[in-house]
């Protein structure tokens, strides 16, 4: 590897520089050239490979997500490549065009990486803390509930419904986030609660 | 009368090309040089090593085609410059039947040349022929830019018209050369623009005739 | 799904009708073309486009949207006609048998009991007659008129091959041959496996149509067995898991219902949940129901959930209308209705029909909060995006607040497949900035909320500061411990019934399963259908075992598959009535003569003896309904309704328009365009593309490289007609909005012929919207009708009316 | 089931392959091994692909590639065409069979061969450039090539592209750097419907002729396996249910070979072209030798004077 190397060096380091140089260094059909290149290096060597599930349709192909650093050791880790798991009884290691392009969705422009709000006729979001965000969001759920949650019905029936403010879960969470979104929501009372199931 | 041309020493000393042409002629053969070895480069694995004379074949590649540029727009020049006095004349026919006396020197057997004997000529407007296909066919294979304007079968002749052109140049470049080396003072008359009476006298008689005569030749503009 | 993606494999002819598997889920599919390539298996495509599912289809046949219940019913009385029917599998274990009630009828396109002013039905006359003893009555003959067999004969009669071309345009010769094909199956050893998605769902009677393929199903013995069954290709990851944990305005983790006001009482509420046996022997498993209950109550509320107090009955919200779906939440919101909506992982803006309408509710709100790993057009509605998003900003006074959480890299859980397959996942890489977990968000919630309400009181505190917490860091619950819980785990030590001394289970330890569960609030189970994904074994869900014995295809011990491991649903039907396998070579569970045992976790009881004991063990008849009773709102029967904006009339009934039962808000109605309206004559539909997933995928590069930029698919003959040039622009509206796309002219959409006239079928992808990588463009949601299917409110979105027109390439 | 390509190692991997097992190298004399690597080959099963373009995203993805976000221009296909950073295109064509009546929508993923004999190779000026292993992979060496596109007008198939950027060409490299350790391409890894699969080139054919023969059972009489033999075979092979009309599948060539303008270019021509070059400059040499300098004596310089001097 390191004589290859040295030898691209040496060959971008020859600029227009005199005959005596140029021909000298290279030569005629010098057999030592072909040897001057070798594979392109292989990307995974050294990475930490974590199971995982695609988070698209409901094929749920199993995938590999190949990072640099181990989230569980507690680094950061960055991840660099991630491709079907051929161990997976349904997809055996293959992937359609969006599971193809899984790592585009981790490092798309446009996550969000901070809480932000975006005031009654502003035209811009302003970041906030996550302590400000969940107070105001907290705050805004208990009033509204405080101020319209309905005991009884007209025939004096208990409902304890809570209509005027509405809840939508996701489609890609986790049964376990699912579970917790089900335990807070409803146990506010909070009837307008959906998900994803029909579109 | 007397061409100013004509200088009357002994030996005598006659003008022949400019400044500018001169200038222009040498512009015209560096790059033309530069041309030829840094398409060569391409030319054949073996002399693919004269890519290193440009910092490899990456910079010969891209400098290659802008030396085509620089010769066609140089050449473009001198063309007009000599195209006065390369018409071809029954002279020049005459002159081309007899390539022993060519070949050996025996100019005495041959028709008194212009400012250009027909070798010369022919080196004229096989150069202009040359470049002419080159620089079309060159542009057709100047991907960088030109890719998009033409399919690939059109390049592939383009690149078989070119190197064919190309070797052709080549050797009638070698010719010219070789002509300057041989013929002792030619060399001269396009670094100090001048050559001597003698010479002249003997390898371009008529043009001598006609500077002395005062005549312009009619196949030379004033130089 | 009944079966599992990988048993495909097993088919011998797969039809795709209301789907498009090879591009909506390209790695499914790949059991199709094995199935093709090792089996021989044929692939029928059925859709009014010729897609990517159809390019590599042995046979396809075009038919106009919205009007499959008139295809299938036609291959049923196809089936009838030529004796293609699995008589043994018909006779024992459908209702066909059974005698209907002599008050039931249809007419006109209408059953008995329709009441026009309320868009419902009185369903009392859909009913079995019962006997002396309380059992249904049966005639296992098929002789009597009243079983539902001779009704439903009677009923699919007028559906002839003539009727199917006359109301779907699909060619009489090739619906024959697809007959042909589908009647082939009805042999006990050959199966034909159904796939289909929103192309079924997405219609004001898409219940329907899925239940008629059902039907068809039964009637040629293909459920139950490896290679066949009724596969719903969900759409998203996790949906699946989603609804089975309950997360809609009605329902309770494990297919429970949250009570409606009429039951007032916990008493009232059970009363109409006995689910006794209509047959005898029968098993009829929602007898259990509350046991699944009451354990559901015990995991919310724990201690606060005593029999005294009903279980904490009055915790639990009552409903005044079926449901609260989110069209009726916008519908409140776009009346003024709705102050707050609260978002998690949802891009509604796009998702739902008639993006006018959902812009003006969302700007009625008061506070909105947006929980995405991903930039939204939701989140940013209020932003004036010019044609594509025409947002009056500084009118818009709701407070939107934009919370960032992980995806699937950054997390840990469990996602239920559509073959019902519970896969766990572990965390790849720290979260991006500032984002946390959905977990964490959730629970941050919870605490401020309890906090807030234990600190100033406030509406009814206890359901709130009462909800049982259980985890070692109340801020940050881990997927592991949530898993537990929903797995569910007993409260006090557990005995043997038979042996009151012998102690089963320990206090505190997690359930083996739901047969476990009791109903004196010894147990607790967040989720009963879930029970047994999280043992005292361990974590069932990441199990990664691969073997699969024999190549059956059902991967036993790789992950867990809800109910109980079982792999097929009413596996026992892929046996005769004496246990054997109709096919030998599909065995998945047989009779042995003690108990079931083979491939694939028993869906019977295992010592339940197989002349006595039917195969679909949650109904109370142990049989599959081809007569519903009253479960759907339609009707006993489906019946061809047309959509709500149709091109042409109901051949069938005339005088109805779309599905009678389906709920329509009063603006909406007028927002419709005429049946066969000269203004919008073109019939529209939308789609996914394969290279993308929803509004998500917008947002990744790769994905904006493979399709990038808005279009929509026209006929070369529309194209003709309208001017349109191969690549340019056209302009396409319908009642609600209007779109500017680039137009794909194609040989793939064909001009159908309906009741004589020409149908031309617009098609348009949904993927486009003002954020992303992609071109700017408009979602198809700008053109689609707000009115849902009447059974689960799904949109109608595969079939409406727009106009067309070529336009010049829109400035900037 | 064809076997899945297995998952990829994460620890260091010997190559199983590199400069010793070149068998061909542009513009340069190699002696291949005297043992040839088994022949890998890809076959693409044209009745199997659905054109989900998952092949064009794995193999961006794995090697890095960004190609610009285009427009749509009336077609699925996109980008328009093979670029420098896309090395895999699907190729969509719409064909109303005339035999059937039925509409046939051909998908073809189109990309480098990897050619037996390449003309890329044939082509090229720049020396090792590309190479040729000698298990079949045509591989293009950015760090020697000088982006003449000479590769462009020696390829029968129009695979390899110029960047705009690098100047450098570019093209599929069958994921050498995968295969090399043990791995498939990209592409193949991905396939959802196994319409690509991957392995030795002796295999393909075997899995190719079960497909044909699948084919042949569904009405394709005419179904065949497409291995060129114009240029010595491919290592990148299609089943075609229609392989009496390979053009018919966006203008496949029926009979790809080198053009014989780029033998003349290439070849002996340019050798030929060389020796006249040579031969010029020896005839000079010999001419001189033989006639000495051509010079204009005193006699000439004498008449010369005399002739001016009768002028003055």
């Amino acid at each position: 590897m390191n004589q290859q190397f040295s030898r691209r060096q040496f060959l971008g380091a020859a600029g227009i520089g005199t005959a005596g140089t140029a021909l000298g260094a290279l030569g005629f059909g010098d057999a030592e050239v072909a040897l001057a290149q070798a594979v392109r290096p292989y990307r995974l060597a050294s990475t930490t490979e974590t199971r995982n599930t695609c988070t698209y349709c409901s094929v749920a192909c199993g995938i590999l997500i190949f990072s640099k650093g181990d989230v569980h050791k507690g680094d950061k880790a960055d991840i660099l490549h991630i491709e079907g798991d051929a161990d997976h009884p349904t997809n055996r290691g293959t992937l359609c065009p969006k599971g193809s392009g899984l790592l585009g969705f981790v490092k798309s422009p446009n996550r969000l990486v901070e809480p932000r709000i975006r005031k009654p006729g502003s035209d811009k979001f302003e970041p906030v803390s996550w302590e400000v965000a969940l107070d105001r969001v907290a705050r805004l759920l208990k009033d509204d509930r405080d101020k319209n949650f309905l005991a009884t019905n007209k025939d004096g029936v208990t409902v304890n419904r809570w209509t005027s403010t509405a809840f939508l879960a996701a489609s890609a969470t986790s049964n376990e986030t699912a579970t917790v979104t089900y335990k807070v929501v409803r146990s506010m009372g909070a009837l307008v609660f959906d998900n994803q199931a029909r579109v | 009368m007397l061409s100013p041309q004509i200088h009357d020493s002994y030996p005598v000393a006659v003008d022949r090309y400019s400044g500018l042409t001169r200038l222009n002629h040498w512009i015209n053969a560096f790059f033309f040089v530069a041309l030829v070895l840094s398409g060569l480069a391409f030319y054949s694995p073996y002399t693919y090593f004269l890519s290193g004379l440009f910092g490899g074949g990456a910079n010969a590649r891209m400098l290659h085609p802008w030396f085509g540029v620089i010769v066609t727009i140089s050449f473009l020049f001198l063309f007009f410059r000599f195209v006065g006095g390369n018409g071809w004349k029954p002279r020049d026919t005459a002159w081309m039947k007899n390539p022993g006396a060519v070949l050996s020197g025996d100019e005495e057997a041959l028709p008194e040349a212009g400012k250009y004997n027909a070798g010369q000529k022919i080196v004229f407007w096989s150069m202009t022929m040359l470049i002419i296909i080159m620089i079309a066919t060159g542009l057709v294979i100047w991907d960088q830019y030109f890719a998009a304007y033409t399919s690939i079968e059109v390049k592939r002749a383009a690149v078989l018209i070119h190197s064919v052109a190309a070797t052709a140049a080549i050797i009638v470049l070698i010719i010219h050369i070789y002509a300057a080396i041989w013929v002792w003072g030619s060399i001269g008359a396009m670094t100090s623009g001048r050559v001597t009476g003698g010479w002249a006298w003997r390898h371009h008689r008529k043009w001598l005739r006609d500077l002395v005569a005062g005549r312009v030749d009619g196949d030379m503009p004033k130089a | 799904m009944t079966n599992a993606w990988t048993d495909i494999k097993n088919t011998d002819l797969v039809v795709i009708m209301g789907g498009n598997a090879a591009e909506a889920h390209p790695c499914g599919f790949k059991w199709v073309t094995e199935a093709k390539a090792t089996r021989g298996a044929k692939l029928v495509v059925v859709d009014p486009r010729f897609t990517r599912s159809a390019a590599v289809a042995d046979y396809y046949a075009p038919i106009r949207q919205g009007t499959d219940i008139a295809f299938l019913f036609g291959v049923i009385n196809y089936c009838m006609q030529n004796n293609k029917v699995q008589w043994e599998y018909l006779k024992s274990f459908t209702n066909a048998a059974f005698l209907v009630n002599d008050g039931f009828g249809w007419a006109d396109g209408l059953f008995t009991g329709y009441d026009e002013t309320k868009r419902d039905y009185d369903r009392s006359t859909w009913s079995y007659q019962i006997g002396p003893d309380g059992y249904a009555l049966v005639d296992e003959t098929l002789q009597n008129p009243r079983c539902v067999w001779n009704l439903l004969k009677e009923h699919v009669a007028k559906y002839t091959p003539e009727m199917v071309e006359r109301i779907c345009g699909t060619p009489k010769d090739k619906f024959l041959k697809i007959a042909a094909m589908i009647a082939e199956t009805s042999s006990p050893t050959k199966a034909m496996t159904s796939m289909y998605a929103l192309g079924w769902t997405q219609h004001s009677k898409g219940s329907q149509n899925i239940r008629t393929m059902a039907m068809l199903q039964l009637i040629l013995g293909n459920i139950g067995i490896r290679g066949g069954g009724m596969n719903a290709l969900r759409g998203h990851s996790n949906i699946q898991g989603l609804t089975d944990l309950g997360l809609m305005s009605n329902l309770i983790p494990g297919y429970l219902n949250i009570p409606k006001e009429t039951e007032a009482t916990f008493d009232a509420y059970m009363s109409t949940r006995a689910y006794k046996p209509l047959r005898p022997n029968q098993i009829s498993y929602w007898q259990n129901y509350k046991k699944f209950f009451v354990s559901f109550m015990k995991s919310m509320w724990g201690d606060a959930a005593t029999a005294e107090n009903n279980w904490a009955y009055d915790y639990l919200p009552k409903l005044d209308v079926p449901d609260y779906d989110v069209l009726r939440a916008f519908d409140m919101a776009f009346n003024g209705k709705m102050n707050g909506y609260v978002m998690q992982g949802f891009n509604p803006l796009q998702a739902f029909p008639n993006k006018a309408k959902l812009a003006a509710g969302l700007s009625k709100l008061k506070f909105l909060v947006v929980i995405d790993p991903l930039e939204t057009e939701t989140a940013r509605f209020w932003e004036n995006h010019g044609p594509h998003n025409p947002a009056d900003t500084k009118a818009i006074q709701t407070e939107v607040i934009q919370l960032p959480s992980t995806c699937f890299a950054e997390d840990e859980g469990s996602l239920v497949n559509s073959g019902r397959w519970l896969q766990w996942h572990w965390a790849a890489a720290a979260p991006p900035g500032k984002a946390m977990s959905d977990i964490w968000i959730m629970a941050q919630l919870h605490k401020r909320l309890k906090a807030l309400y234990e600190k100033e009181g406030g509406a009814l505190p206890d359901p709130i500061v009462k909800l049982k917490w259980p985890y070692a860091n109340p801020d940050d619950p881990t997927p592991d411990e949530i898993a537990r819980e929903m797995n569910g785990y007993t409260l006090s030590a557990q005995y043997d019934p038979k042996d009151a001394t012998k102690m089963t289970l320990d206090k505190g330890k997690q359930l083996p399963g739901f047969a476990a569960l009791k109903d004196d609030g010894s147990t607790a189970c967040f989720c009963w259908i879930y029970s047994g994904c999280y043992t005292e074994a361990g974590n069932m869900m990441a199990r990664r075992d691969n073997t699969d014995k024999d190549n059956v295809g059902l991967f036993p011990n790789w992950s867990y598959s809800w109910p109980a491991n079982r792999r097929i649903l009413y596996n026992r039907a892929s046996a005769d009535l004496n246990g054997k396998s109709w096919d030998a070579s599909r065995k998945l569970i047989e009779w042995d003569g003690a108990k079931w045992s083979g491939y694939d976790v028993p869906d019977m009881l295992p010592t339940a003896k197989p002349q006595d004991v039917g195969p679909f063990i949650m109904n109370a008849e142990g049989t599959s309904r081809l007569f519903t009773l009253g479960m759907m709102r339609e009707g006993p029967f489906p019946s061809h309704y047309e959509p709500f904006e149709s091109p042409v009339a109901n051949v069938i009934a005339p005088k109805i328009r779309g599905n009678p039962v389906a709920r329509v808000f009063p603006n909406d109605l007028a927002q419709m365009a005429n049946t066969g309206d000269a203004e919008y004559p073109y019939a529209a539909t939308t789609y996914r593309l394969t290279e993308h997933f929803h509004y998500w995928t917008k947002n990744v590069y790769q994905n904006a490289v493979a399709q990038p930029e808005f279009f929509v698919e026209i006929s070369e003959q529309l194209a003709k007609e309208k001017g349109v040039q191969h690549g340019g622009w056209v302009r396409v509206w319908s009642k609600r909005g209007s779109v500017n796309a680039k137009a794909v002219v194609t040989k793939r959409i064909k001009p159908l012929v309906c009741d004589g006239k020409a149908i031309h079928v617009v098609g348009i992808p949904i993927h486009w919207g003002f954020v992303g990588l992609t071109k700017p463009g408009y979602p198809a949601n700008t053109l689609t009708p707000f009115v849902g299917d009447a059974n689960t409110q799904t949109p109608e979105f595969k079939a409406f009316l727009v106009n067309i027109e070529a336009i010049a390439a829109p400035t900037a | 089931m064809f076997p899945p390509l297995p998952n990829p190692p994460t620890q260091t991997t010997a190559p199983k392959f590199g400069p010793a097992d070149l068998m061909r190298r542009s513009a340069s004399t190699v002696t291949p091994p005297a043992q040839r690597q088994t022949e890998v080959a890809k076959l693409i099963d044209i009745s199997k692909c659905i054109g989900c373009k998952a092949c064009q995203v794995a193999c961006n993805e794995w090697n890095e590639l960004t190609p610009p976000i285009g427009d749509n221009f009336g077609v699925y296909q996109n980008p328009s065409d093979l670029l420098p950073d896309q090395w895999t295109l699907m190729r969509f064509t719409e064909w109303d069979n005339p035999q059937t009546g039925n509409l046939e929508w051909l998908i073809r993923k189109d990309g480098c061969m990897h050619c037996e004999d390449p003309g890329c190779l044939k082509a090229c000026p720049a020396p090792g450039a590309i190479v040729q292993y000698t298990n079949g992979i045509v591989d293009f060496i950015s760090e020697n090539c000088i982006g003449c596109g000479y590769c462009v007008k020696g390829c029968p198939f129009n695979i390899p592209r110029i960047s705009k950027t690098t100047h450098k060409a570019k093209k599929c490299t069958l994921c050498s750097d995968r295969v090399a350790v043990g791995q498939g391409p990209a592409c193949a890894k991905a396939c959802p419907t196994q319409a690509i699969v991957f392995g030795t080139k002796d295999d393909m054919k075997k899995w190719a002729s079960g497909r044909v023969d699948d084919l042949k059972s569904r009405g394709f009489a005419n179904a065949g396996l497409y291995d060129p033999a114009g240029v010595g075979g491919t290592h990148v092979m299609y089943v075609l249910p229609h392989a009496d009309q390979p053009q018919l599948y966006a203008n496949l060539p029926a009979d790809p070979k080198i053009d014989p303008l780029v033998g003349v270019w290439k070849g002996k021509g340019k050798v030929a072209g060389l020796g006249a070059m040579a031969l010029a400059v020896l005839a000079g040499v010999l001419h001189y030798l033989k006639n000495g300098p051509e010079v204009a004596t005193e006699e000439d310089e004498r008449k010369a004077k005399s002739l001016v001097d009768g002028a003055v």
